[in-house]
Order: structure tokens, then C-alpha cells, then sequence
């Protein structure tokens, strides 16, 4: 994907036209985890994880507190090099390229895969320069190319036209659901192919959360979307296929994956069928 | 070049604390008469001023005693002359102290005022700590040791010793006979003891009869030359006879 | 239901004791440190004027002010300052950011800090005489008692940096990180700022330790009064100063109070300063 | 297909390289301080410690340095009894006042008793020294003189303490976690009970820690106890006797020492170093144990 | 009830017997709640409410986040008390006696009233310490006695053969789902009425959570048991009756109260039903 091509794209990368995303009629993995074992201070969280994640498809990730989804991202974007005592082996090809080659650099791989946390963590700076901060750090430092990125990507989280008058207000003055939009707007500023999200509502009030809810729908098909919810409901209402989660013995184990009617509908396994209906977890 | 520029204007002086403020003085008078040259006196002790010129880190040393025979690597030049007398508070009746009666209370035999014709209180000896000069005179006058010794309060400086006696009107010192006596001119209440029955003042200082006196020098390692031998040499000229008495020392005469 | 379960008497007894105690200590304390701190601005007050904190001492200080004293005291802090800053800072930045709790590095380096951090004023004073005065030639300067309050003021200023650093919160080096920023960005734009108020507490406090110290100076920076030419000669600290008044200058105890009064008051500026930033990082915690 | 379209990947990598080498450099001066600090002392000590047998300085008959007698126990005592009898007097004072602080008063007057608290923790000890020398001492010596001596260090040594142990203990107990407290409270717990029960046991380790603080903060402290303490080389008898401390003894002599009598100094100084590392490295050990 | 009738019951105050407790036939109210508002600094939490708490009986606190359900337990065990700036109005009758009367100890209404929080928190002290703390500070002293109620509630709990060997172990040492029995047996030592409970199973593991739930059913009857729970499914499982939050305009309300069916079969608000089945909050 060269630049050019990024900016045609934007003009049509609007609140209108995004509405529909393409269809998922033949399903590329975007992402592949082979085997993908992870371990703190040697105690290990995940164990073996296999598991294809779909170009341009939302998957929900769901399953009990402690099975290890938050992990599960962290090891895509190699955000787990952050964190000291963390041991991650096994596979991962984010788009046919191993992430943990030597020549992969996590920087790279982390502009092309963006990540939303659970707690909005807009930075402590105005409203513009935390878009543009992450954008100069990338090489693009152009005013007006900033500029109007800014203005694309806060159009498509719908906050331009709550914000653009007080752009360079303290982005923390916003309400915890205009920062997570933001938060989701400055991982877009980098024209990721991939979004990584954990618990992205589940620090919203409802309000807040129906409307990030919305856009998240409104992304698919453009972005490959994987996203940690417990909120099954939600899970049901927005992921086309979800990955059921379970810790047993020590670690968490992939129980189930499969599209999303599938698995909350006539899920294969009994205890993915005893967390969906409430019986346990 | 601040290196250079400090060797070559900067006089660097250590030494005892009872020359200190004269030299003091004596050097805000010179380098207003050579601006230009700048002159750090430093305090220190006797012991210290010959350290330092030795090593080279200050210029002239100050020792307020005679050279001893294994100094005699040093160059020395008198200033000025000292008395070290008793000193005790002005409320304390006692006017005179034998040597005996001295070496008895600093020797821990006698403790009370009364036994020598004073208060019926405790006595407090103030002695002066380790490698002062003027603890030194005062031994030897004496003929003690340092160890024989039984001081309850230990001080630094002749100003320490003064305002602790001060402070305490049954405290017993020793001190320059000139800084007591520039105090006591400022209303201090404080008296000097005679020793062997010669009063302690500078006059009996000046006319070599009190028996505790020493010369004030200031020494060099080498044979002193440019700054450092102006310095001596106005140090030592009538100029600062006035210095030398308004801090109540016997200025010496090289005229 | 009271009489199903009566409320013991002992203890209510116990507690209105225990409480009595308590207050009876605030009271003594406080009591105490009025009484100092009354004692001070009594003794110091009548003697404070414009003149004394103008003039140069004269008469051994007995006469006339603390202006090159305080002069003497600027320029001390400034060298100690200015050494130590750049030096504690990284160091900080370092073990904060950058290495590892358990790697061999950062363990040596924080051993020696704290190391530091325990070694008595008067022995630096010692080692800054036998240091920087005689064996880098500084002898009793400006410089040298700078330096030694550098090496003192080094551990304060590395720990309140690294602590400040940690209460940055992790999510910033998270999503600055998920967004592909270097560390280095990250550090300048993001965390740096957000610990600005806990590093200006701590070089605050630094400031005020190396204000109040007198005993690392005793040996270094010198005695004399004189207004300094250059950070070759030697000055006296106001710390420094006072003790000398008091101890050794008869008469010198109206100067001393006023001194005290000063460095006190200077003192009392520089703490409600560094609460004033700690507060000020309280209230963005809360906002975040 | 991991590409950046712009080649910003190189100069990225080049300045955390940079920056971490910059860091590298300050830390490792940072850590050289320390080992100069060691050499210096050693280096000066050297010339008695390679001379005398480390008994000299246990068995001699006092501290004559310019008779050869460098016995450092009379002042080793002396330092330990006054840091002893400071902390005796200071840790019931500081943590009826960091309890009242965080439990017993109203919130404004716990606010205004910590500003005094932090206030005083800023005064400098040569103020402290003043003020026990122009008004404490007279009081003792009034009473029973010299008034220069043991008790009067101690009063002092307290008093500039004092502030550090209710701000570390203050610190402790505040750090408390809310749950525990609301969880006492939950149990029908008095206030005493809840602190006595739950707050002390636990914020003991950080409370611990800040006496160890104090104390080597005691040991050290020069200035305030030369000025109060008499400074006589002696086990003392009594309360009222004076003493001399390690460090006191240096700030004394050292202006005047050469020769032996400069390299003693410079052993008790690393005697007195020793001391305050035993001690915080004690002080580490309970921080570390707290963090586990 | 005085002592020596207690310790006869404690007889028969273990894993066994506790299975069945009585059955609630003619529901007599625990707690009477009329008027309850409650302000923090001014802003109110919680407007109005009135409702009855049936002895005996296990009531489900539910609503979204933020709604006040905290705040209403602390009102009952006055809590409230320790969190300053925050202003109770109304009246609140725990076994016909008025809370706010002036003759009601607050030590002795809280002895009455246990509370088990969110997040376990023992105390820092060996695990028979945490027991007889409370237990000293309520004057029984004599060893026996403490001992033989540390071995029952420790019982009661299911807890006795887990660590009966390691008494004098620190409480901290214990899993988070021990934890939190040790602080629902310290509750019990006291022997109180009423159990108020806040979220006590979320901050567990599945399994960990399971097993206090199970104990909190064993405690039904003996007990009256106000529970706040974020699991619909879990107060459907054992709750008796359920009180729905919800906050409106700024300051929490009671929507709806009833009978645990009622109120997740066919709730009478829309409110409700829009919870319940997942379409907001
Ligand atoms: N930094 C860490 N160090 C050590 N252990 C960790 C760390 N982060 C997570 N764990 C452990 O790894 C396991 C999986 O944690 P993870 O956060 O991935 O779970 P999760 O499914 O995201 O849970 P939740 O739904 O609560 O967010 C847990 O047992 C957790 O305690
Ligand atoms: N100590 C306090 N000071 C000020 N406001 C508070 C305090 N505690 C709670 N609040 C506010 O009161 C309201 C109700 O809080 P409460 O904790 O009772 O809700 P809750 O229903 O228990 O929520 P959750 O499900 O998240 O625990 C909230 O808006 C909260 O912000
Ligand atoms: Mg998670
Ligand atoms: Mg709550």
C-alpha cells in the first residue's frame, strides 16, 4: 500500500461510505496463530492456541476473567516485548509474514496493527496533536497531510462534528466515550489492515458504548477486526466469527472457533454451551 | 585560564584561628591597596597552616607558636605577640588561679568552685580540641598531657571558647589574651585570670613578662617572593599597627 | 438489639485513652516547633532589614548583611544543581524505563545509589576534601563544594526521578507502543511531561537538601565571606554561616537568628513550591 | 508486506540506540560516584590502616590522635547512644502523629499538623543546633551542668528526626488500602481496634523502614549534635554527661588533622559509612520485602 | 440471642446441616428501607427508595454500573459513616430498630450486619488471627471459645480441610477464592442476622466463583442475605427476590422489586426487560 493510494482511499473513508464494508464471501486469513503458547514468569497463560482470524471480519474473542484474551493480542502486536518475564513461543503470520523473523520490526508491524485498550488512554495532550503525534512519528509530518488525516479519521469515529471547534483541548476534557472513539481514531490515523480490541465498551457508560458499538460495526469489511468482549450480547450482535476461550488445568486453551451463529447457537463443545447460557463463568 | 588567572592574584591563607581575623583584616587593607590581588583566609589551626603550605595548597601558612625543630623547612615571620590566659565568667568571684590550683581543675581533682575561694557550684572545664596551638601552650605551661585532661565541654575556636564561658558563669577556659580582651572592650562579661601572679594583659604581654605569651607567625615554604613577600612584608610594617591592636596583639617592630 | 450485645465499656475506655495519648503528643510536638520556630522569628526579625540582605558581612559578620554569603550559597547550589541534574536524570530515566527490575546493570547501579543515599553529609565533606579540594587541585572554592553536593544530591534526585517516572501510568508506554512510536517518543512527549511535576518536587527537595546542608561544605567550599569573584574562590554557605555565628562569633547570635530566618523562610518557599507541584500531579491523577 | 511506505524505520531505531547509550553513560556515572567515594576514604585511611592493627582503634587507651591513642569506641558509643535515645523518644512521638494525622483528626487540621510536620522536615540541622544551643542547653545547664551533653544531642537528634519517621510512618499508613479499613469497619471494629488490628500490622514493613531511615539520618548527623553535645571523648554516665560522636569528631578535627591523625579521621568516617550501609541496606531489604 | 444458645447451634452449624434452611412461607421483613437518599458531596447516588428486605431470604441487587447499588449497602451497616462529605436521608428499620437513632451503636449494628466486599481483603495477619480479631475486639477473649467458632465458620465455609493444618499461615497466602470465604467465615464469627454482600463472586476465577456461590446458597434461611451481583444469571440462580437500579437522571432509583421470577420472567418495566435481555447496560 503506497501513500497515493491511502489518500484516494480516505475521501471515500467517511461516515457515509464505510457503511458497508465488502462481503466476506471467501474468507482469507489475515492472521495466523500456529501453536501459540505464552507464559509469565514462566507460569503459563495460553497453551497452544491455534486459530485463523479472517481478513476483514470481526471475531470476538469471549470467554471467563483470566482465560487469556488480553494476552492473545498483546502476542500479535508483540506488545508482550513490553513486558518483563513474558515467554511467548509458536507461530503467528500476520499476513503471511512471521512476526517474530528478525527482520520484522514490532514498530512496523504495531503501525499495521492497531490496538484499542479497555480503559480509554487518550495521551495527556490536545485533541489534535494525539493524532498527530503517532503520524509525525511516522514520517508524516506535513501540515496539511496531518491535517487532513486528523480530519478523516475523527469524521469516521463520528467525533468531527462534537470536536473539530476545540481540537486543541486537552483530549482528557472529553467524555470517556469521545475517548475511546479517539483512541480508536489515532489507531485509524495509521492506516492499520488490522485492529486489535480489548473490552473496547466495557468502560462505557451504556450510551457511550451503544455508539462505539456502532462504529465498530461500520468498520468491518475494511479492517480486520478482533475484539475481546464480555458482553455476549454484544459478542452476538456485531462478530462474524468468535473464539470461545476456557482455562483449564493452569492455562487458557482455545475451547471453540467458529462462525458466530454457529458457536451461540449449536456450539460443539459443552462448555462453550454452559458459558453461553450462563450456567458457569 | 581561571587557573592561571587565580595563581597569579590569589593568595590563598590557612591556618590558626587566631591569627585568621587579624590577617582578616589585614588583607581587606591590602587589597584595597592593590586591587586586583585577592586574599582567602581560611581558619584551621596551626597545625593545619604548616599542612597546607607544605603541600602547596595555601600560599602562607598562619602558626600561632614558635616553630618547632622539625619545621625548620619553613620560613617564618612574627606579626604579632600573644598572651593565652585563664578566662571565667564575669559573675564568677575567683580573681586568681595558681598553676596548681589550674592543673587541679583541669586534671579532674578539683571540681567545685568553693574549694578555690568561689561559688559553691560545680566548675566546667572547657578545653580546646586536638591540634589547636593554644592547647598546646597551654600543656606545655602546664607540663601535662593532653590525656591527663578532664574537660566537660570540648570547643574549636578561641570565639567558642569565649561564648561558651559566656554562656556558662561557671565554666573555666583558656584563650588568646587579644580576643578576650576585644570582647570584653564590647561589654562582654568576662574576665581574664593572672597567672603567677602577672596580670594578663596585652601590655604584659608586650613587655615579655606574662608567662604564657607566643609570637604569631606567618610562614612559607620557600623563600617568599612577589605577592606572597609584599604580603609578608606589609603584614609586618607599621601600616597595620593599628590592625594589630585594635585585635589587641602586640604588633612587632621591624622599622 | 443493645442488649443482646452490649458495647463494652473497657473498650470505649481503651479508646478515649488511647486518644487522649494522641493528642496529648500532637500537642507536645506542636508546641515544641512553635515554641522553635517563634524562638526564631523573635530572635530574627528585629535584626532582618533590607541593609542585611543587601550588605556584605563585616566584623566577622557581626555587623552588616549576608549578600555575599547568599551570593556564595546561589552559586554553590547552582554548581551542585547543574552537575547533578543530568547526571541523576538519566540515571533515573534509565532504571525507570529502560532496564529490567532484576538485570545486573540496573541492580549495580541502584545498589550504588542507594549506597549513596546512606553515606553521612560530613563524610562527603570528607571525601570532597580529599577529592575535589586536594587531589583535583579545586582547593576551598565555589567549585568543589558544588560538586560535593552534586555527589550528594545525586541519589535523592535519581529516586524521586524514578519514582515519578513509575507513576506514570503503564497504559501511555502501552498505547504509545501499540501506535509504533519509539521509545524515545514516547519518553519526550508523553512520559517526561507526565512526571514533570514529581521531577520539579524532587529537584525542589534536592534544592532544599543542598540549602540546608553544612557539613559536606565545611571541608570543600571555605569560610570566607567575601563576595566571590568566580567559582575558584571560596564562599560561604548560609547554613554554614549561621553555624559559625553561633558558635564561633561572641555576639554573633542576633545575626545567627537572622540567618536562620532567612534560610528558614527561603526554606518554607521551596517546600509549599514542591507541594504545590505534587498537589498539582494529584489533581491530574484524579482527572486521568 | 510489512513495509513502511517512508523509510523512518532506520532513523527510529538509530535514536533509541542513541538515547539508551546517553542514559547508559549517565548511570554508570551516576554509579562511579559511589566507588570514588570508597576509594577516597580507603586511599586516605590507608596510611594508619596499613600501619595499626584494627585492635588500636578497640583497645587503645582514648582518643589522643596527637599522642598516638585512637581508641574510636568512646565515640562509637557515643554516636549509638545518642541515635539510640532519639529513636526511643521518637517513634512513640512520630506515630501518635502520623495516626493522628490519618485517623484521629478532622480533615482540615490534619492538613494544617502535616504542613507544620513537613515544614519542620525542611529545617535545616544547623538550625536545630542553633536553637539548642542558645535556649536547650542553657535550660539543662540550669538544671545540672554543663548542660552541653548526652541528653541535650538526643533532645536535638529527636526533634530533627522526628518529621522524617511521621512522614514515612504517615506515608505506611496511608497507603493502607481503603478495603481493609472499610473491612474492619464492617467487623464492628473500634477506631483503636481497626489501627491496632489492621492499620499497624499492615503498614509495619514502611513504618520500619522509615525508623531505619531515621536512625541512619541520626548516626550521621554532624552539625546539630557538635553544637549541643559537649564533645568530650568519654563513656558517658549519665544523661547529663557530654559526649563526642563519630561524626562530630570529624567536623572537629579534621580542619586541624595531619598526618595519622587526618587518615584516623577518614577511618572513622568509613566506620560511620559502614555503620549507615549496614543500616540501609536493612532499610532495602524491608522495602524489598514489602514489595513481594 | 445470648451466647451459650449459640454455641448450641454451632453444633449444627456445619457443611452438613446447613444444606436446607427453614423455608421462607410468610416472608417478615429484615430490613424496612423508606425514603433512602443518599448524597455524596451534595450530588445524590441514590433518590427515594423504599423497599423491604425479607428475613431469611436471598435478595439480588441489579442495575448497571454507577446506579448505587454500593451506596445502598453501605446505608444499611452505615458504612456511610466513614466516607466523609456523603449525606444519608430517610429512615432505614433493621429488625424494627431505627439505624440512625441515637441509641444505635453503630459497632453493634455492624456486628449485627456483616458485609463481604467485592474484592476478597483479609486482613495481613495469619488466617486464625483474622478470625479472633474481630472476634477479641467484640470482648469474647476466652481461647476455647475462639477456637471452637474459628473451626465451625471455618466449616461453614468449607474452608476447615483446606487449611486447618496451616492456621498460623498469612491469610495473604491463600488463593482469591479462599480469601474470600475466609472473609465470608469472618463475617459469620461475629454470628449476625443479615449478610450483606457486594459483587462477591466477581473478582474470582469460574471454578473459585462457583464454590462461593454454592456456599452463599447454603447460607439462605439462616441467614438474610442482600446480595449485589453483575451476573443475571448467577441472581437468577439463587436469588429469592431482585431489586433493579437503574439510575435516572443523575441519581440512582428502584425501578422494579419482586420475587426473582417476577422480575426475569416478566418484569413490569420495560426498563427491566431491556436489562434483562441484554439490549442496554
Ligand atoms: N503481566 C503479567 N504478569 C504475570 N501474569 C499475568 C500478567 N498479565 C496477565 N497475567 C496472568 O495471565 C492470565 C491471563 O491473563 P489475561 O489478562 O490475558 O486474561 P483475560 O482473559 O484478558 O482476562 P480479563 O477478561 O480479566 O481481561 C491470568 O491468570 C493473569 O493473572
Ligand atoms: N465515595 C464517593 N464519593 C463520591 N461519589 C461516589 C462515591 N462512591 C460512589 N460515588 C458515586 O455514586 C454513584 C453510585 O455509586 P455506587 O458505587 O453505589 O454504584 P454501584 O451501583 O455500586 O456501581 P458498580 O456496579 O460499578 O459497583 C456513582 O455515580 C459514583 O460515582
Ligand atoms: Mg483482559
Ligand atoms: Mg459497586
Amino acid at each position: 500500500m503506497n501513500s497515493s493510494q491511502c489518500t484516494d482511499k480516505l475521501d471515500t473513508f467517511t461516515l457515509g461510505p464505510l457503511e458497508a464494508g465488502p462481503a466476506c464471501c471467501d474468507p482469507q486469513p489475515a492472521i495466523q496463530v500456529r501453536n501459540l503458547s505464552l507464559l509469565y514468569d514462566g507460569k503459563a497463560a495460553l497453551d497452544k492456541v491455534t486459530l485463523d482470524i479472517y481478513q476483514g471480519c470481526i471475531t470476538a474473542l469471549i470467554g471467563p476473567s483470566g482465560c487469556g484474551k488480553t494476552s492473545f493480542l498483546s502476542a500479535i502486536n508483540r506488545l508482550t516485548d513490553l513486558i518483563p518475564g513474558c515467554n511467548v513461543t509458536g507461530k503467528i503470520l500476520v499476513h503471511d509474514q512471521d512476526i517474530h523473523h528478525p527482520d520484522t520490526h514490532a514498530q512496523t508491524l504495531r503501525r499495521q496493527v492497531g490496538m484499542v485498550f479497555q480503559k480509554p488512554t487518550p495521551f495527556p495532550l490536545s485533541i489534535r496533536r494525539n493524532l498527530s503525534l503517532p503520524l509525525n512519528e511516522h514520517g508524516i509530518t506535513q501540515k496539511t497531510e496531518v491535517a487532513s488525516i486528523t480530519e478523516h479519521v475523527l469524521r469516521d469515529v463520528g467525533l468531527w462534528d462534537e470536536v473539530h471547534d476545540r481540537l486543541d483541548a486537552s483530549a482528557l476534557s472529553l467524555s470517556g466515550g469521545q475517548q475511546q472513539r479517539l483512541c480508536i481514531a489515532r489507531a485509524l490515523a495509521l492506516k492499520p489492515q488490522i485492529l486489535l480490541m480489548d473490552e473496547p465498551c466495557s468502560a462505557l457508560d451504556p450510551l457511550a458504548s451503544g455508539i462505539v458499538e456502532d462504529l465498530i460495526c461500520r468498520l468491518r469489511g475494511r479492517y480486520t477486526i478482533v475484539i475481546v468482549t464480555h458482553n455476549l450480547a454484544q459478542a452476538r450482535r456485531i462478530a462474524n466469527y468468535a473464539a470461545f476461550f476456557w482455562v483449564s488445568g493452569r492455562a487458557g486453551q482455545l475451547i471453540e472457533f467458529g462462525r458466530c451463529q454457529h458457536i451461540f447457537e449449536s456450539p460443539s463443545h459443552e462448555l462453550t454451551a454452559a458459558y453461553i447460557n450462563g450456567v458457569r463463568g | 585560564q581561571a587557573q592561571t588567572k587565580a595563581a597569579t592574584q590569589r593568595l590563598v591563607l590557612t591556618g590558626s584561628s587566631t591569627i585568621a581575623p587579624l590577617v582578616g583584616e589585614i588583607a581587606r587593607r591590602f587589597e584595597s591597596l592593590y586591587p586586583g590581588v585577592r586574599i582567602d583566609v581560611q581558619t584551621g589551626g596551626s597545625a593545619r597552616g604548616i599542612h597546607d603550605v607544605r603541600k602547596g595548597i595555601a600560599a602562607i601558612g598562619m602558626v600561632s607558636r614558635a616553630l618547632k625543630a622539625d619545621e625548620a623547612d619553613l620560613h617564618a615571620f612574627v606579626i604579632a605577640q600573644d598572651g593565652v590566659s585563664i578566662i571565667v565568667h564575669a559573675d564568677n568571684p575567683v580573681r586568681t588561679l595558681s598553676r596548681e590550683q589550674i592543673a587541679g581543675i583541669y586534671t579532674g581533682r578539683i571540681t567545685r568552685w568553693n574549694v578555690v575561694g568561689g561559688a559553691d557550684a560545680r566548675i566546667t572545664v572547657v578545653n580546646k580540641a586536638e591540634g589547636r596551638s593554644t592547647l598546646e601552650l597551654f600543656l606545655d605551661y602546664l607540663q601535662l598531657k593532653n590525656s591527663e585532661i578532664k574537660p566537660h565541654i570540648i570547643i574549636g575556636d578561641n570565639a567558642q571558647g569565649i561564648k561558651t564561658v559566656l554562656g556558662n558563669p561557671h565554666a573555666i577556659g583558656y584563650v588568646s589574651i587579644g580576643a578576650v580582651e576585644f570582647e570584653a572592650q564590647r561589654g562582654a562579661p568576662i574576665r581574664l585570670l593572672s597567672l603567677d601572679g602577672v596580670e594578663a594583659s596585652v601590655e604584659n604581654v608586650r613587655q615579655d613578662i606574662f608567662p604564657l605569651s607566643r609570637s604569631l607567625n606567618l610562614v612559607t615554604s620557600n623563600e617568599p617572593h612577589g605577592w606572597v613577600q609584599q604580603f609578608i612584608e606589609f603584614a609586618r610594617s607599621s601600616q597595620v599597627h593599628d590592625l594589630v591592636r585594635a585585635q589587641y596583639f602586640v604588633p612587632v617592630n621591624t622599622d | 438489639m443493645r442488649e443482646t450485645m452490649p458495647i463494652h465499656t473497657w473498650q470505649v475506655l481503651r479508646d478515649r485513652i488511647v486518644q487522649f495519648l494522641i493528642y496529648a503528643s500532637v500537642l507536645l510536638i506542636s508546641a515544641v516547633f512553635i515554641w522553635i520556630l517563634a524562638d526564631l522569628v523573635r530572635g530574627g526579625f528585629a535584626h532582618l532589614s533590607w541593609e542585611f540582605l543587601t550588605e556584605s558581612p563585616r566584623d566577622a559578620g557581626r555587623a552588616g548583611g549576608i549578600a555575599s554569603i547568599l551570593v556564595s550559597t546561589l552559586l554553590i547550589l547552582l554548581v551542585a544543581v547543574l552537575t547533578a541534574v543530568p547526571i541523576a536524570w538519566t540515571t533515573a530515566i534509565l532504571l525507570a524505563e529502560f532496564v529490567a527490575v532484576d538485570s545486573a546493570f540496573g541492580k549495580a547501579v541502584r545498589f550504588s545509589l542507594h549506597v549513596l543515599a546512606g553515606v553521612p553529609s560530613i563524610v562527603f565533606g570528607l571525601f570532597g576534601n580529599a577529592f575535589f579540594s586536594v587531589y583535583l587541585g579545586l582547593g576551598f572554592s565555589i567549585l568543589s563544594g558544588g560538586l560535593t553536593l552534586a555527589c550528594m544530591l545525586l541519589p535523592i534526585l535519581a529516586s524521586t526521578a524514578e519514582a515519578g517516572l513509575r507513576t506514570v501510568p503503564n497504559a501511555y508506554r502501552m498505547s504509545a507502543s501499540a501506535l509504533g512510536l519509539t521509545r524515545t517518543a514516547a519518553l519526550v512527549h508523553l512520559i517526561l511531561p507526565a512526571a514533570a511535576p514529581v521531577l520539579a518536587a524532587g529537584l525542589l527537595l534536592g534544592i532544599g537538601r543542598a540549602l540546608a546542608e553544612t557539613a559536606a561544605l565545611l571541608f570543600t567550599s571555605g569560610y570566607v565571606d567575601r563576595m566571590p569573584d568566580s567559582l575558584l574562590d571560596s564562599g560561604r554557605a548560609l547554613a554554614l554561616h549561621i553555624f559559625d555565628l553561633s558558635m564561633n562569633v561572641p555576639g554573633g547570635d542576633m545575626p545567627a537568628y537572622a540567618s536562620a530566618l532567612v534560610l528558614v523562610s527561603l526554606l518554607l518557599c521551596i517546600n509549599i513550591l514542591a507541594m504545590k507541584f505534587a498537589h498539582g500531579l494529584q489533581r491530574r491523577k484524579i482527572m486521568t | 508486506m510489512i513495509l513502511s511506505e517512508r523509510n523512518t524505520l532506520f532513523r527510529l531505531i538509530l535514536i533509541d540506540k542513541l538515547l539508551i547509550g546517553i542514559l547508559r553513560a549517565g548511570a554508570m556515572l551516576a554509579a562511579l560516584v559511589m566507588l570514588l567515594i570508597l576509594f577516597f576514604l580507603v586511599d586516605e585511611s590507608w596510611p594508619v590502616l596499613s600501619k595499626l592493627s584494627i585492635v588500636r582503634f578497640i583497645d587503645d587507651a582514648s582518643w589522643h590522635p596527637l599522642e598516638g591513642a585512637y581508641n574510636l569506641m568512646p565515640m562509637l558509643s557515643g554516636t549509638v547512644l545518642t541515635s539510640v535515645g532519639a529513636l526511643l523518644l521518637t517513634i512513640p512521638l512520630s506515630l501518635a502523629s502520623a495516626l493522628f494525622i490519618v485517623f484521629y483528626a478532622p480533615i482540615h487540621l490534619a492538613t494544617l499538623y502535616k504542613r507544620l510536620i513537613e515544614l519542620l522536615s525542611g529545617i535545616p540541622s544547623v538550625v536545630f543546633g542553633f536553637w539548642g544551643l542558645t535556649t536547650l542547653v542553657p535550660l539543662i545547664n540550669q538544671w545540672n551542668p554543663p548542660g552541653a551533653s548526652l541528653l541535650a544531642a538526643i533532645l536535638v537528634l529527636t526533634m530533627m528526626i522526628l518529621p522524617t519517621v511521621t512522614l514515612t510512618a504517615y506515608t505506611a499508613l496511608a497507603a493502607v488500602p481503603e478495603e481493609l479499613l472499610r473491612n474492619a469497619a464492617a467487623l464492628g471494629l473500634s477506631r483503636w481496634g481497626m489501627i491496632k488490628g489492621v492499620a499497624l500490622p499492615a503498614a509495619k514493613t514502611g513504618i520500619a523502614a522509615g525508623i531505619i531511615l531515621a536512625a541512619a539520618r541520626a548516626l550521621g548527623e554532624t552539625m546539630a549534635v557538635l553544637m549541643v553535645a559537649g564533645n568530650v571523648v568519654q563513656y558517658p554516665e549519665t544523661l547529663f554527661d557530654p559526649v563526642r560522636t563519630l561524626a562530630a569528631n570529624i567536623a572537629l578535627e579534621t580542619a586541624y588533622a595531619m598526618g595519622d591523625h587526618r587518615a584516623v579521621l577518614f577511618v572513622s568516617g568509613l566506620l560511620l559509612m559502614l555503620l549507615v550501609m549496614v543500616l540501609s541496606g536493612m532499610a532495602g531489604l524491608l522495602e524489598k520485602q514489602r514489595h513481594a
